[in-house]
Formats: C-alpha cells, sequence, structure tokens
C-alpha cells in the first residue's frame, strides 16, 4: 500500500470514515439534521474528489480493487443516486416514530459496498462488497420496524439474499477450483483462447448467475422484488431499484464481458433465456397491478430484461449502451420513486398517508394533477422516460440497447424488447390516467392540503431537469461514457 | 487421513438431514454444531487446520449460541414442536426434496467427471494464511470490519422491541385490493376486516397459540 | 451576429418553460412580460441575424449552426442543427415578425380572461415550434417542430375547452393533420431507408444524383411529402379542419393563418424542392390541387356569414394560390405571397377580433353593419386587409404577389392557361367575398352599436400590419412595373428559379392589367349585391338562394364534411359497432386476453411467501445449470 | 496429516451439504429452522472454497472461507433480530406468517 495507492482509494476511504463519523455523532448527539449534513458533506467530498482521483489515472490496489475510469463513474452514479436518497430520506422519516438517525450510516456503508462492488478485481472483493451492500440494505428494508410490511420485505429479503449469496459462493469456489485464481485478470487471461469451457466453469458462471440475478431481479430469481418494493420505506425502495442493481450490472458488465462468458454457446441460451424471460414477465406482471410501487417493481425487471440484451450484444456499443442506459434508469427510477417518497412523507398527521403506510397505491395518485400539479407533472415524465417516450432520457437509453441489439444480430431479443416495451406503455400510462382523472369528491372532506417538503421537491425538479436534459442533449454523457468504455475493452 | 475425510464427510451429511429434520430447534442445533465440527475434521483432513479451528470456535461456538440465546429468548416450548409437526407433512417434503436432489445430481454428475485432482496434498499452515490475510487480502479485512458494523447497527436497530407502544391502528395493506384502503386508513376507521381478511387465516391460529402462553 | 441565431427558436421555448413553470402562481400582470417579450426578443434576434446575413452573405449563401449531435448510433447521427439560408431567413422574419404582433395585441385582447398564462405558454411554444420547423436542417427536427405546431393547434383551438364544440374542433384539426402527418413519417423512413441521411442538403443532393426523375422511389418520396403538407396546409382534400379551428380564440386563428401552422406545408415543398423537381407527376398535382382547392373555397367564402370562417376559406383559397405557385415552379413567388399573405391575413384576423369583442362575440356578418364611423381604426385597417386579400393592382401587397403567380401560372414551364384562368377566377371571387365582408359589416344600416373601443396596444398591431400589407408588395416589382426583384433575386440564392418558357414583355403586360382588372369586377359585383342592395340584384344568387341547393353546398365547404362523415366517420362507426364481438375485435381482445391470462398465471407465483420465491430461485438454479452445462 | 482425496470428492460433499441447506430452506417454515438451513448452504460454499484452495496449496481458498464466517455471523445477528420483531408483532415464528403483501 503505497501512498498513491491510498490517494486512490480516497473516495472509498472518505466513504467509510463517514460512516464512522456519522456513528460517532449519533453517540455523542441524536440530531437527524446533523446526521444528514454530515452524510450529505461526505458524499459530496466523495464526488468531489473523484475527478482529480480518477485524472492520476487506472491503478490496481491491491489484487482486490482496481481503480480506473470505468469505476469512477460508477462511483460517481452511485454516490449521486445515495445522495438523493439521502435528501428524500430526510423528509419522509422526519415526522415519523423512533430513531432515524442510524439509516445514514447503514446508507453509506451500503454506497460503500456497491462503489466496491463497481471497483471489484477479485472474487474476495467481489463478495464482500456484495455482502456489505445487501447487510446494511436488510436494515434498510426493515427500518421502519412501526410498518409490519417493512420487516416483512427485510426477512423476506434476507432469507433470499443469502441464499443466493451462497450460490454464488460456490460458483466462485468452483471457479477457483478450475483455475487456481480468483484475480479478474489472471482468469482473464487463463480463460484466453479457452473454446470449450468443462462443467466446473460451467456450473460456476450458472451459480453465480444465480446471485448476480438475485440482486438484479431478474426471471426466475424475480419474485422478491414486487414485495420488498412495497414492503421498503419508499426512498430505501429507490435505492434498491438503483444502486444495488446499477452496481450489480456494472460488475457483471467487468466480469463477465471481459471473461467472455457469451462465447459458450448454452451461456450464451442461458442469458438469453432469463432476458427473455424477464422483458416479457416483468410487463405481463405490470399490467393490473394496482399499487405503484409493485408497478415500478415490475417495470424493474423487464428494465433489467433490456439491459441483458445489450449485455448479450457485448462489445464496447453494448457497455456504452448498458452504461448510458443505467444513468437514464438512475435518474428516472429516483424520481418515480422520489415522488412516492415525498408523498409518503409527512408522518402522522398531513397528506393522505400515515405513519404506517407509504402512498402507493394507485388510488392515492388518482386527481393528484389538479392538486399537486407539479409532482404530478415529474412522475409524468417519469413514467414516460421508463416507457421510452422521444425526448426523455429512456427514449435514449432504450434506443441505444435497440441499436446495440441489433448490431449484434440479436433479433429475437430486440423483437421480444419491442413487444415489451409494447405492452409496457400500458401500465405506465394507466398511472398517467390515473392522475389526470378528476379528485375524488369524496376524498376532498377527509384528505388535509399536501405539504410538499422543499428539499423533496428541489431534488426532483434536478432530477426531472437531468431527465430532459439527457433526452435532449445527450451527447456529452455519451462521448464521455464511450471514453471510458473505450479505456475499459 | 483419507478415512477421516470420508468418514467425517459422512457425519456431516447425516447430521445435516437431521437439522432439517428434527422437529424441536434445539435438537437441530445440536445436529448441526456435529455437522459443523464434521466439517472442521474435513478440513483438517484436507491441510486446513487454521479454518478447522475457525469453524469449531466461531460457527460451532458462536454463531450456534447466538441461536441458542434466541431460542430462549423466546422462550419456544414443547409448543414449537407441535406445530412443526403440523407443518412438516410428508406432502410439503416432496418438491424440495426432488429439487435438492436433482441439484445434487447435477452437481455429482458435473463434479465426477472432472479428471482426478488431488486436493489436501499439502498443509497450509496458520502462518500462510495470517500473511495473505494481511498481505494481499489486507482491504478484505476492512471491508470485512464494514461489515460487522454494518451487522452491528443493523441488529442494534431491529432489536428495538417498540411494537408495544405501537398504537393499535393496523396498517393499510391490501395490495390488489388496496383501493379503497387509504381514505378509510385516515379517516381512522379501523381495517381490521379487510387486514382479517387477508392474513387472519394464516395467523389466526399461531397468534391464539402465542396468547395462550 | 449569426452566432445569435439558437436565440431566434430558443427564447419563445424559454417563455413557455418559464411560464409553465410558473403555472398560476404568476400574476397576470407579468405573464405579458415574459409572453410577449420573449417572441419580441426573438423578433430582435431574427432582425439581428438578418442583417448581418444580409450584410455579409456567409459563403454558399447558408450558414448552419449545430448545437449539438441529438444522439449517435452507427450512420445516425441526427444533430440538433439550424440551417439559415435565404428562404428560411425571409420565413425566420415573417414569423416573429407577425408572431410578435399577435403576441402584442393577445397581451390586451385575453387580458382577464381565465388562464392568460396558459394562452401565452401554449402561444410561445406554437412560435417556438414554428421556429424549429423552419430552422430545421434536417427532416427529424423539422419533423419535431412539425408536431410541436400540431400538438399546439390542438391545445390552442381547444384552449377554451370547457365548450364541447371547441373541443371537437381541436381533436378534428389533430386527427386530419395527423393523417398528414402519418404521411410525412412514412416519408420520412422511406428517405432515410434509400439516401441514408435525413439531412435535408445532403439527401437533395444525393437524390438529384441517385433517383432519376420520375422514378418510382422518387414519385412516392415527394407524394408521401405532399400528404403531409397537405393536412398542415389545409389543401384538398384535407382541408375541412380549418373552418372549425375558428373556435379557438381569434389571436390563435391569426397565428394558424398567417405564421404558422398552415405556411408549415407550402415552406415544406419549397424546401424540398428537388426531390419535387424529380417528381413532374406529383409536382403537377400539387398546382392542380392548389388550382382546385383555391376556386373551391372561394365558393365556399362567398356564403359563410360567420366573419371568420370567411377568413378561414379565404385562407384555404390563398394557400391554394401558393400551391399552384409551388406545383409550376414558381418558388419565389409562393414564398413571396406567403409573406404578403402573412401581412393581411393576420391583419384582417386582428381587425376581425377587434369587431367581434366590440360586439360581445357577435361573429355574424348578417347582424353587423354601419362600423365604420364607431369602429374607425378597424374599419381602415381591414379595408386595407381585404383590398390587400383581393389583390387590388398596384397599390396593395397581395396585388404584386398574386400578379406573379398568376403570370407565372401561363408562362412558366410547368404552367398553362388552365391554371391561370382557374386562378383568375379565384381573383375574381377573392374580390368579391373579400369585400363582402367589408360592405356587410361596416357599410350599411348599424345593427348593433360597438359596447367597447380598442385599446392603444391592440392600435399598434393593426396600423403596422396595415402599413405592412401595403409596401411589403414593393420589394419584389415584377419586370412591367420598375423591374425590381429584390426579393426573387434573393431568395434564388436558394431556391430555383422559375423557367419562363417565352419571355414577353407584352403577354406579361396583357396578364398583368387582367390579373388587376379582375379583381376590381368582383368587388363591383360584391358593390351591387351587397352595397346597394340593386333590386336587380337584390335578390341575386347568393342572398335569395340562401336554401338553394348550390348555396347550401357552398356553404357547407362544397360537403366534404358530409362526404367524410358518411365516407369514412360514418362507416367506420357502423363498422366498429357491427364488429363490435366480430373476428377482428376478438383477435385484439385475444392478445388482451391473453395478455391478462398471463398476468393471473404469473400474478399467482407472486404469493407472498417467501418459501414459494426460494422454491423459484431453487428451480431456476436447477434449470439454469441444466442449460448451463448440458445445452 | 496429508489426505489427497480427489477434488471432485470435497466438491461433492460440499454439493451435497449445499443441496440439504436448500431443502432446509424450502421446507421448513419456522426462521431459526430457515436461518440455520442458510447457515449450513454458506458453511457447505466455504467448504467448496477450502477444497478448491487446498487443491492448489493455497491460502487464498482459506481467506475466503474467513470472509464467509464473518458474513454469516453478520447474516445470522440481523436475522434473528428480524425474527424478534417478527416474533414481538405476530407472536410466531412462522416465515409464512409474513406474507401480507403479494400479488
Amino acid at each position: 500500500m503505497t501512498t498513491a495507492d491510498m490517494t486512490s482509494l480516497l473516495p472509498f476511504i472518505v466513504m467509510g470514515a463517514t460512516s464512522i463519523a456519522v456513528m460517532l455523532l449519533i453517540a455523542v448527539r441524536r440530531t437527524h439534521v446533523a446526521v444528514l449534513v454530515t452524510t450529505l458533506v461526505g458524499l459530496a467530498v466523495t464526488l468531489i474528489i473523484l475527478p482529480a482521483v480518477s485524472s492520476a489515472g487506472s491503478r490496481q490496489v491491491t489484487p482486490l480493487l482496481i481503480l480506473d475510469s470505468y469505476t469512477f463513474f460508477y462511483t460517481g452514479l452511485i454516490a449521486s443516486a445515495s445522495f438523493a436518497v439521502a435528501l428524500m430520506a430526510y423528509p419522509y422519516f422526519r415526522d415519523r416514530e423512533g430513531d432515524h438517525e442510524e439509516f445514514y450510516i447503514l446508507l453509506l456503508l451500503a454506497t460503500l459496498g456497491s462503489a466496491v462492488l463497481v471497483a471489484s478485481n477479485h472474487f474476495a472483493s467481489f463478495f464482500l462488497g456484495l455482502e456489505l451492500l445487501s447487510v446494511s440494505l436488510y436494515t434498510m428494508l426493515a427500518y421502519s420496524h412501526w410498518r409490519e410490511s417493512s420487516t416483512e420485505a427485510g426477512l423476506k429479503y434476507l432469507i433470499l439474499a443469502a441464499a443466493s449469496a451462497s450460490f454464488l459462493l460456490f460458483g466462485m469456489a468452483l471457479f477457483y477450483a478450475e483455475l487456481g485464481t480468483m484475480e479478474l485478470p489472471a482468469i482473464i487471461a487463463a480463460l484466453e483462447g479457452r473454446v470449450a469451457y468443462g462443467g466446473l466453469l460451467l456450473t460456476g458462471v450458472a451459480m453465480m448467475t444465480i446471485g448476480i440475478g438475485f440482486k438484479l431481479a431478474v426471471v426466475p430469481f424475480h419474485m422478491w422484488t414486487p414485495d420488498v418494493y412495497e414492503g421498503a420505506p419508499a426512498p430505501v425502495t429507490a435505492f434498491v431499484a438503483t444502486v444495488s442493481k446499477g452496481a450489480m450490472f456494472a460488475l457483471l458488465l467487468r466480469y463477465f464481458i471481459q471473461i467472455g462468458v457469451h462465447t459458450q454457446a448454452s451461456l450464451f441460451l442461458m442469458f438469453g433465456l432469463i432476458a427473455v424471460a424477464s422483458m416479457l414477465a416483468g410487463n405481463l406482471l405490470a399490467l393490473l397491478q394496482n399499487n405503484v410501487k409493485r408497478i415500478l417493481a415490475y417495470s424493474s425487471i423487464a428494465h433489467l430484461g433490456y439491459l441483458m440484451v445489450a449485455f448479450l450484444a457485448s462489445g464496447p456499443q453494448a457497455v456504452a449502451a448498458v452504461t448510458f442506459y443505467l444513468a437514464a434508469y438512475f435518474v428516472t427510477t429516483l424520481g418515480a420513486f422520489g415522488v412516492v417518497s415525498l408523498l409518503s412523507s409527512g408522518g402522522k398527521t398531513e397528506g393522505w398517508t400515515n405513519e404506517y403506510r407509504d402512498a402507493d397505491a394507485l388510488e392515492d395518485y388518482r386527481g393528484l394533477a389538479a392538486r399537486e400539479p407539479w409532482l404530478a407533472g415529474v412522475f409524468t415524465a417519469m413514467l414516460l422516460s421508463l416507457a421510452g417516450i422521444p425526448l426523455t432520457a429512456g427514449f435514449v437509453g432504450k434506443f441505444f440497447v435497440v441499436a446495440a441489439g441489433a448490431s449484434a444480430a440479436l433479433w429475437w431479443l430486440v423483437i421480444v424488447l419491442v413487444v415489451g416495451s409494447a405492452i409496457g406503455l400500458y401500465y405506465y400510462l394507466r398511472v398517467v390516467v390515473i392522475m389526470y382523472a378528476p379528485f375524488p369528491v369524496e376524498r376532498r372532506a377527509i384528505t388535509a392540503p399536501l405539504s410538499i417538503s422543499l428539499l423533496g421537491s428541489v431534488v426532483l425538479a434536478v432530477l426531472a431537469i437531468l431527465l430532459i436534459w439527457l433526452g435532449v442533449y445527450p451527447s456529452p454523457l455519451v462521448s464521455a461514457i464511450q471514453a471510458m468504455v473505450a479505456s475499459l475493452l | 487421513m483419507e478415512a477421516v475425510f470420508y468418514i467425517s464427510g459422512a457425519i456431516a451429511v447425516l447430521s445435516t438431514i437431521g437439522v432439517i429434520t428434527r422437529l424441536n430447534a434445539v435438537h437441530a442445533l445440536l445436529y448441526l454444531v456435529v455437522s459443523l465440527i464434521a466439517v472442521a475434521l474435513v478440513f483438517y483432513s484436507l491441510g486446513a487446520p487454521f479454518v478447522a479451528a475457525l469453524e469449531v470456535i466461531i460457527y460451532a461456538g458462536a454463531i450456534i449460541v447466538l441461536f441458542v440465546f434466541v431460542i430462549m429468548l423466546l422462550n419456544l416450548g414443547p409448543q414449537g414442536s407441535r406445530e412443526e409437526r403440523q407443518w412438516l407433512s410428508l406432502k410439503t417434503w416432496v418438491g424440495p426434496a426432488v429439487l435438492g436432489v436433482i441439484l445434487i445430481a447435477e452437481l455429482v454428475y458435473t463434479f465426477g467427471l472432472q479428471p482426478s485432482h488431488p486436493a489436501g496434498v499439502s498443509v497450509v499452515e496458520p502462518q500462510q494464511v495470517s500473511i495473505a490475510l494481511f498481505g494481499p487480502y489486507v482491504l478484505g479485512v476492512e471491508m470485512a470490519s464494514l461489515l460487522l458494523l454494518a451487522g452491528l447497527v443493523g441488529a442494534y436497530h431491529l432489536g428495538q422491541r417498540d411494537d408495544f407502544r405501537r398504537p393499535a391502528q393496523p396498517e393499510a395493506e391490501e395490495s390488489k385490493t388496496g383501493t379503497r384502503s387509504d381514505y378509510l386508513a385516515h379517516e381512522g376507521r379501523a381495517l381490521s376486516s379487510s387486514t382479517e381478511k387477508g392474513a387472519g387465516s394464516e395467523i389466526g391460529p399461531a397468534r391464539l397459540k402465542g396468547d395462550e402462553q | 451576429m449569426l452566432q445569435l441565431l439558437w436565440l431566434v427558436p430558443a427564447l419563445p421555448f424559454a417563455g413557455f418553460v418559464l411560464l409553465a413553470l410558473s403555472g398560476r402562481r404568476l400574476p397576470d400582470r407579468w405573464v405579458p412580460f415574459i409572453g410577449v417579450g420573449s417572441v419580441g426578443l426573438s423578433l430582435l434576434a431574427a432582425v439581428l441575424v438578418a442583417t448581418s446575413f444580409l450584410a455579409a452573405p456567409p459563403p454558399g449563401y447558408a450558414y448552419s449552426q449545430t448545437l449539438w449531435t441529438w444522439m449517435s448510433v452507427g450512420s445516425f447521427t441526427p444533430g440538433i442543427t439550424l440551417y439559415l439560408d435565404a428562404l428560411s431567413l425571409v420565413m425566420v422574419v415573417v414569423v416573429t415578425f407577425v408572431g410578435f404582433f399577435i403576441h402584442l395585441y393577445s397581451a390586451e385582447f385575453m387580458a382577464g380572461g381565465e388562464g392568460y398564462g396558459r394562452f401565452f405558454a401554449y402561444m410561445n411554444l406554437f412560435v417556438g415550434s414554428m421556429l424549429t420547423l423552419v430552422l430545421a436542417s434536417n427532416l427529424l427536427l423539422l419533423y419535431l417542430g412539425w408536431e410541436g405546431v400540431g400538438l399546439c393547434s390542438y391545445l390552442l383551438i381547444g384552449f377554451w375547452y370547457q365548450d364541447s364544440y371547441n373541443g371537437y374542433a381541436a381533436r378534428k384539426a389533430f386527427v386530419v393533420t395527423r393523417v398528414g402527418d402519418a404521411a410525412l413519417a412514412i416519408g420520412l423512413f422511406l428517405i432515410f431507408n434509400s439516401l441514408g441521411t435525413l439531412e435535408i442538403q445532403d439527401l437533395m443532393r444525393r437524390a438529384a444524383q441517385q433517383w432519376a426523375p420520375g422514378s418510382a422511389l422518387a414519385l412516392s418520396a415527394a407524394a408521401l411529402l405532399l400528404v403531409g403538407a397537405l393536412g398542415k396546409s389545409a389543401q384538398l382534400p384535407l382541408q375541412t379542419w380549418l373552418p372549425d379551428a375558428m373556435a379557438g380564440p381569434t389571436p390563435v386563428s391569426a397565428l394558424i393563418h398567417a405564421a404558422t401552422m398552415v405556411t408549415a406545408g407550402v415552406y415544406l415543398i419549397a424546401r424540398t424542392n428537388v426531390l419535387f423537381a424529380l417528381a413532374p407527376a406529383v409536382q403537377l398535382a400539387v398546382a392542380v390541387i392548389g388550382a382546385v382547392t383555391l376556386l373551391l373555397a372561394g365558393f365556399s367564402a362567398l356564403t359563410q356569414w360567420d366573419i371568420k370562417r370567411v377568413l378561414a376559406y379565404s385562407t384555404i383559397s390563398q394557400i391554394g394560390y401558393m400551391f399552384l405557385a409551388l406545383g409550376v415552379g414558381a418558388w419565389t413567388a409562393a414564398i413571396f405571397h406567403f409573406m404578403t399573405h402573412a401581412f393581411f391575413k393576420s391583419l384582417l384576423f386582428l381587425a376581425a377580433g377587434v369587431v367581434i369583442m366590440s360586439l360581445d362575440e357577435e361573429h355574424d356578418m348578417f347582424k353587423m353593419g354601419g362600423l365604420r364611423r364607431s369602429l374607425p381604426l378597424a374599419f381602415w385597417t381591414f379595408l386595407v386587409g381585404a383590398a390587400s386579400l383581393s389583390a387590388l393592382p398596384l397599390v396593395t401587397a397581395g396585388g404584386y404577389s398574386k400578379e406573379s403567380i398568376l403570370y407565372q401560372a401561363w408562362a412558366g414551364q410547368a404552367g398553362s392557361p388552365w391554371l391561370w384562368a382557374v386562378g383568375i377566377a379565384g381573383a375574381f371571387l377573392t374580390g368579391m367575398y373579400s369585400f363582402r365582408m367589408v360592405f356587410l359589416t361596416f357599410f350599411g344600416e348599424m345593427k348593433q352599436q360597438p359596447s367597447k373601443k380598442p385599446s392603444i396596444d391592440i392600435g399598434i398591431p393593426l396600423v403596422v400590419l396595415a402599413a405592412l400589407s401595403i409596401a411589403g408588395g414593393y420589394i419584389d416589382l415584377p419586370r412591367t412595373l420598375g423591374n425590381l426583384p429584390i426579393l426573387s433575386s434573393f431568395l434564388q440564392n436558394t431556391l430555383p428559379p422559375t423557367v419562363i418558357a417565352q419571355p414577353a414583355i407584352d403577354t406579361e403586360l396583357v396578364l398583368g392589367v387582367i390579373a388587376g382588372v379582375v379583381p376590381l369586377i368582383g368587388i363591383y359585383f360584391a358593390y351591387l349585391l351587397f352595397f346597394q342592395r340593386r333590386p336587380a340584384y337584390a335578390d341575386g344568387p347568393t342572398r335569395v338562394a340562401r336554401g338553394g341547393p348550390l348555396y347550401r353546398l357552398w356553404f357547407a365547404g362544397w360537403g366534404f364534411d358530409w362526404l367524410y362523415d358518411r365516407l369514412i366517420v360514418r362507416p367506420f362507426v357502423w363498422a366498429a359497432r357491427a364488429d363490435k364481438d366480430d373476428v377482428i375485435d376478438s383477435v385484439y381482445d385475444g392478445i388482451t386476453r391473453l395478455n391478462v391470462v398471463f398476468n393471473n398465471l404469473l400474478s399467482g407465483t407472486e404469493s407472498g411467501r417467501v418459501r414459494w420465491y426460494a422454491a423459484g430461485i431453487a428451480l431456476g438454479a436447477v434449470v439454469v445449470i441444466a442449460i448451463g452445462v448440458f445445452a | 496429516m496429508i489426505a489427497a482425496v480427489p477434488m471432485a470428492h470435497g466438491l461433492i460433499l460440499a454439493g451435497c451439504l449445499f443441496a440439504i441447506g436448500l431443502i432446509g430452506v424450502l421446507v421448513r417454515r419456522d426462521i431459526i429452522f430457515v436461518l440455520a438451513s442458510i447457515e449450513i448452504m454458506l458453511n457447505a460454499s466455504g467448504l467448496a472454497f477450502v477444497v478448491a484452495g487446498s487443491r492448489w496449496g493455497q491460502p487464498d481458498g482459506q481467506i475466503m472461507f474467513i470472509f464467509i464466517l464473518t458474513m454469516a455471523a453478520t447474516e445470522v445477528s440481523v436475522g434473528l433480530a428480524l425474527a424478534l420483531q417478527l416474533h414481538g408483532r405476530l407472536r410466531t415464528l412462522d416465515i409464512d406468517a409474513a406474507s401480507k403483501m403479494r400479488g
């Protein structure tokens, strides 16, 4: 560990140190605002030093971590998302019972875990990053322990995540048993030019896919998604939907595209089937759903299916497509859950939610446009972006993914993608229509006016601007991503 | 030493089967301890004495104690075993057993096809392990410490038993039929009927039993 | 200064964003500052750009400003690029100029009404979209502006949405123009597919190289673009939406008819003139459609009682002239007429708006009359507009532009005496219906006292536009009158020159005299029928035959609405009803039901039980390993 | 001291323990048993690592086992805390009782 190593590690160190600082702060004095500010400062410092650190070039720090532009790009994405989540969490928890401060420790640790995932260069850091993320998430999901569904979500996630993590570990062990190394560059070198993988490696990839597929929530490892999305506090749902999945997908790209698993026909078939099943099942499941969080959960299954198409296309164009898509997906999903989170804020007294539930029933959104035109507008924009309507970030992302799939001649996958998107349009518009329907008369009397947190509104405004920006003027991000991908592959 | 591997392997499998079939939680945990010690012997026979010791100390020692502690805390009596008997009909075993056996078959088939590489030909001393642990894996140790911190904070937060000071207001959770839930709940009109419908049939008996205690 | 070009469309968009975001929180008195100011600044930017363009023309007489590349996927790299040449410069200046005065007028006209901010937001978006359309350097961006214009027209026609008729009119405008839009979109795909680019200049160059004149590709591409243009420009057979579009507030009508929307089709054809030159049959179709439309709409205008409907039909008719000009290859004449038309038509609408407003929303000309003394400003400006519309020779702008079209319709390479004759007949009708409006509204006995007078904010636009309706023509004097074709020679830096088969000064002179006299005859007839009401003519064809079949046919716009109702709408509704339980339906129904069935099946898997989910993972594991290892 | 069993046998042992643990997760309804079954699965994965490490005579497999041990400990502590929550609320450890959310 040289000084240069430490410098490169600085963003990670800052995140870890911030979590400990928050813990000490809580020990001294419990103040929600102070904890929030410390968290935000920590994340902001991370974001600020990222460009400086990344300009030093790529560097492998111990066999465990590789700190290249790919790592720093995704770390930036993840830290920004966590920043937004922290800002959403504040109004959400403020007026609710119980201790809120530990949440930020866990948020920071989960962010650090995700960053370790994208920096992973070794099975050990893969596994430890994943677990740091997962263990923090168990508690974050169950954080509102005054809500029964929150506990339920945490428990379900814990059991399934632990089971699938053991699959992942077993797969890694098989890789290690066959190749005698757990370092990614050594694995790539060992597999260079190997035509057929043999049973151990094939089983290893399959078992690792189970662990990865669980985190990504692709079919058939998807079933936890709606329940966990529904049960978790809305800001945590935003985190699960973006950071946890994004980090895992970044890792999937780094490992499997570089190793070249798609060159094995049977593994290609396996991933292809997962992609097709995810696109179809995700969209079909969302069709008649009456819970907004569950709709978004099912839609996320479909979106990860779309991403798998680009993953299978492989090559620099596909990696760029995935990266842009993920960035767009981060903005869109954070925005959508930001709206849900803001509407669910307000504790015992205000709004139409109360301490024990989030604003996630579809009916909660009836007539929202009349009451909160600005929130309804943002939500509409986010849903349209998820549906892939032009001039939103989602359209550009989907366009890139389709282009990647088409240029790799994955016609079946592209066709399913288009069919899936067509089905998807229905349920996104269903939510939009509900929002612009008249506000039910019988609820006017009993629902107090909403007081929407200013902080949350600012976050949403920024996300909405980003959404349009990426939809109208994506080229700066695209060229940044292309430069970043060029250095990776 | 090959015999140690095979004998303790067999013991591990059998006692593990014991863990998942026992009705009484404490019995199951005892089987688990046996299984873990058997696995520790396997480690030893494979030339990994350090982790063999850790397996006994941490797994069979610390973690199992956690389980026992919770069982004591909840004071699960013989009523737990009665429930278990009721839950564990033969029928519930069929599907999981089939899946598990297929998985075993797949793995055994794949592994069996491997050319024979001997394992455990040399002993990896604790010293070697430690040097590696604080050499190339030092960042891993740091991450593991943060992992433990996350577990600590989580267990602390979730360990709070605030369910008693919670008011008796039930949650309005009806996903598919959740259309009317919100404003009813808002008015404070108890939604007990719908909650009961949703899960009452499942929890009802269990809750009654719990209350009898 | 040319770098300021991006500001021209950006400013109205900025105005829209500001107004939309501030919503109802913005006090009404601030709204015009943003709404009018943004377009005013846009006009200023346009003028600056135009001056520097004229002072120092950029190389190739075209300036393009790439703001950014939208996305870049393989060969598909649509840029957000603005393209300024003589054609788009004229369009931009006219659109911003007329748009600004209409906005200024609206500031007063719409004041106090509900949705003041919303109105200006839509209007700004409208102008911004039109400017995007005009400045777009590729067809994709043009299409974006095209759709934006369509959307805004929908929003603005239905602005007073509480009245269901307005909603109907808005829907009608949207649906009918959609027919054209769909054709345009298909045309874009066709062009991109065969030429590999959507950059307008590139595609015209490539088309000229790759497509033989009259080839099937060229014909279909031009035809698809033409159908798109017909929809937006309200030409036969897609003209029916425009008269109903009067449902919107009067400034909206002025904007739609004068500066934006309907002229988009004219612009599209002029912009892609090479494609049309490669498809002579389609170009002939443009001329014929224009000629027929101008005549039919002229007859319809003659019978309307609603002053705004007369103006609407007159727009259809005047756009018909432009199409006629495009069809015979008189590109510059079409743009010239577009310009003069923008001046006098906006003037007429705004003046009519004053009349309607002061008579408390009275649209019926037969209930007006004698307003020339009580509303002098409206009268004089309306008179100027009507004179320019009827193309009075020498003194009005419309006279010069129309004469230019008529001459080239006869003498142009693709022209023919037949087309000229139709145009002359149209000119007669134009004179007649224009002055029918003037006489019915401003002369005769006064039937209703105006309740309010226009203010200065309303007066300025009227006077300015009136001045331009007269002076605008001197920018392009024909050979017979001084031979000073400033606009034509400027435009011919971009547009191909019109080929005159046998240039002969005496033919031009004779044709010019005829074109000058015919409107006067039309006005005289109007004078006899509607001013003097001479007994011999008082029961003239139109007035008497108010119940007659021909009259009714004309009044109903040649029954196109009726025809479409019978031919398309009713059969469609009938078929839809009859087909309710039929095969086709059940296919769609089947898809829906299939989706629902799958949804139910899959929802069943979401049992909420964690053991069940674990079983899903286990099953998935078994399958995934089986596929991975054994497949 | 040296066993020199075929590596495949070690992996098969690990696979068997793993599958038994999986069956336990699928069958048992008591959270305590489910968590114990998960421990079995994790332990089996760790065994696989140790087996693999012993084939190569490297310490890496054992180090992975140590990390797995760490993770298992945190997993269990959080899991048991959640079990206490559930018991406090529903007075049962039946995992199927926690299935309010579905569809």
